[in-house]
């Protein structure tokens, strides 16, 4: 009667959760500047949802979709452009991270670019922040071993 | 009619307070985790209220679903956790481990 | 259709409703967005590769069993109620199996989600052959539960037939 | 037409009376019950039933300050949270039933309570 592992009620409502949890994390770092919310927040939520794959599932299941690899490299990723972005700011003659100044390249007035800069500094808070989540539940899970955990 | 909206969220706070006994004093940690999510859900009700009040109602409609959506995650977790740890009654401190710890110790 | 291509169309459309805002920017930031999201975890929504008419049937005739639900949830919750606010707390919980006919995995957690939401029962576990163990708060809703008709609307949504033999 | 907003105000007021009532049966159910068991009984019928008919309530509400794209938007969205609580509320009490479960509480049956 008692199995620990797999339980067919939560496999299939997260099944179907999953998606729509990932679809709304992208959505609050997309509108991170028009409505509450952002880079750290919507990256808190993507974490989540791998979190729900360990969960629901096992940790070879959530390995198979997103390797562990791919999560280091997204690590460094999400720095890297938030640190090109300012960088191209100091080249172009402002302050790091000044992205008024952007509007030198971009075909775009300075009020929009500042908006665009700001999205994409962003994009690389929520990559990074989401890796790192991840990494740390991988690590706590499996005893910092990253074989196969029980969870 | 907006006070009527204000009446509601001060009595959903009343229940919130009933439920942090459970949660406070609850006799086994089965009964603070449901308590827990007992409170969650108010709470996505009681922020969905508050945007009538500041009239800012898209943006308070976002930030409850985020918290739907990690209460929910939340409760899965604790429950997963709690089922593979063997005794949650009070004073009975997860014997088995440590009967394993002493054995290899 | 390929589910993905399903997939995307629900999630594209679910983010013209969240965003609100129409104009190229915004939009091809959701059409983005949606692509991540399919190509991570595109195969997840629906199980079969292809998407059918069968869905479709499905989806709609799980509509028209929503009203006949959220009816048995209000009657739940009044029965509750009476238990609650009574002064002695009515009460007679048991344990008891049901030996259910249902095979497709979806028709069986909307069986027991439904069992779940309706009168003093919550589904404890499922086991492999087929077994609900139910949890009730008093015999009454146990004799509810043993005259099928639920199991027979779930499994008319889904387009199952069983047969109940007595 | 003053009519009309009288009846939707009506409206509004008894499903946000019904939510508040099951929510607080819910309540006292969790408080009241002898067994763990008994408790979710209450709580995963009448935290869902409440939070239904409290944002329709709300949908209602919305709808009759100023009917607008914008407006019908976000009613969509408040619809997606019920959608979402219609699911997410039983799965977690079965979740949290099956954890009690496997970890050795046993169910009270009528004899117990006797007692």
């Amino acid at each position: 009667m008692i199995r620990l592992y797999d339980d067919l009620i939560i496999q299939v409502v997260c099944r179907i959760m999953i998606p729509l949890i990932q679809f709304f994390a992208l959505y609050v770092i997309a509108h991170g500047h028009y409505s509450p919310g952002g880079g750290f927040q919507g990256g808190c939520i993507l974490a989540a949802s791998f979190i729900l794959m360990v969960i629901a599932y096992d940790l070879d299941w959530m390995k198979k979709r997103f390797s562990e690899i791919k999560n280091t490299f997204m690590v460094a990723l999400g720095i890297f452009i938030y640190a090109l972005i300012g960088l191209i700011c100091i080249l172009l003659g402002a302050e790091y991270l000044n992205y008024g100044i952007l509007h030198k390249i971009l075909p775009a007035d300075p009020i929009k670019v500042r908006a665009l800069g700001t999205l994409g500094i962003e994009i690389g808070v929520g990559i990074t922040v989401m890796a790192v989540m991840v990494s740390i539940f991988l690590n706590l899970t499996t005893y910092g071993r990253h074989e196969k955990g029980e969870v | 009619m907006e006070t009527f909206f204000i009446l509601t969220i001060v009595f959903l706070g009343l229940m919130v307070i009933l439920c942090l006994y459970r949660a406070v004093f609850g006799p086994t940690v089965m009964d603070r985790i449901v308590a827990v999510g007992v409170i969650g859900t108010k709470t996505t009700i009681i922020l969905v209220l508050l945007g009538i009040y500041y009239k800012r109602i898209e943006m308070f409609v976002d930030i409850s679903l985020a918290y739907a959506l990690l209460n929910f995650i939340t409760t899965l977790a604790a429950a997963k956790f709690f089922r593979v740890r063997r005794s949650i009654f009070p004073g009975v401190k997860f014997l088995k481990d440590r009967r394993q710890t002493n054995d290899s110790a | 259709m390929s589910r993905r291509v399903v997939t995307f169309i629900i999630l594209f459309t679910l983010w013209c409703i969240f965003s609100g805002m129409f104009d190229a920017f915004h939009l091809s930031l959701g059409v983005i967005s949606c692509l991540i999201v399919t190509l991570i975890s595109g195969d997840l929504i629906f199980k079969n590769k292809k998407v059918t008419a069968e869905h479709v049937r499905e989806g709609i005739n799980f509509i028209k069993y929503i009203p006949w639900l959220l009816y048995q949830i209000l009657l739940a919750n009044i029965h509750l109620a009476y238990l609650v606010l009574h002064p002695k707390m009515p009460i007679e919980p048991s344990v008891i199996q049901y030996k259910s006919k249902l095979k497709k995995d979806i028709s069986k957690v909307v069986f027991a989600n439904s069992i779940i939401l309706t009168p003093g029962t919550i589904t404890m576990d499922i086991t492999e052959n087929n077994e609900f163990i139910v949890h009730c708060i008093s015999q009454k809703v146990a004799d509810d539960l043993y005259t099928g008709e639920m199991e027979e609307r779930v499994a008319h949504v889904f387009n199952e037939d069983i047969k109940r033999s007595e | 037409m003053i009519l009309l907003e009288y009846f939707l105000n009506f409206v509004i007021i008894v499903l946000l009376f019904l939510g508040i009532f099951f929510f607080f049966t819910a309540t006292l159910g969790l408080l009241r019950f002898p067994d763990f068991y008994c408790k979710l009984q209450a709580t995963g019928k009448g935290d869902t039933l409440g939070a239904i008919l409290i944002l329709l309530g709300v949908v209602v509400y919305i709808l009759k300050e100023d009917f607008s794209f914008a407006t019908f938007l976000v009613t969509l969205k408040i619809l997606f949270i019920i959608f979402f609580i219609f699911h997410a509320n039983p799965t977690a009490t079965h979740a949290i039933t099956k954890a009690g479960l496997d970890s050795g509480i046993i169910p009270l049956t009528k004899e117990d309570l006797k007692k």
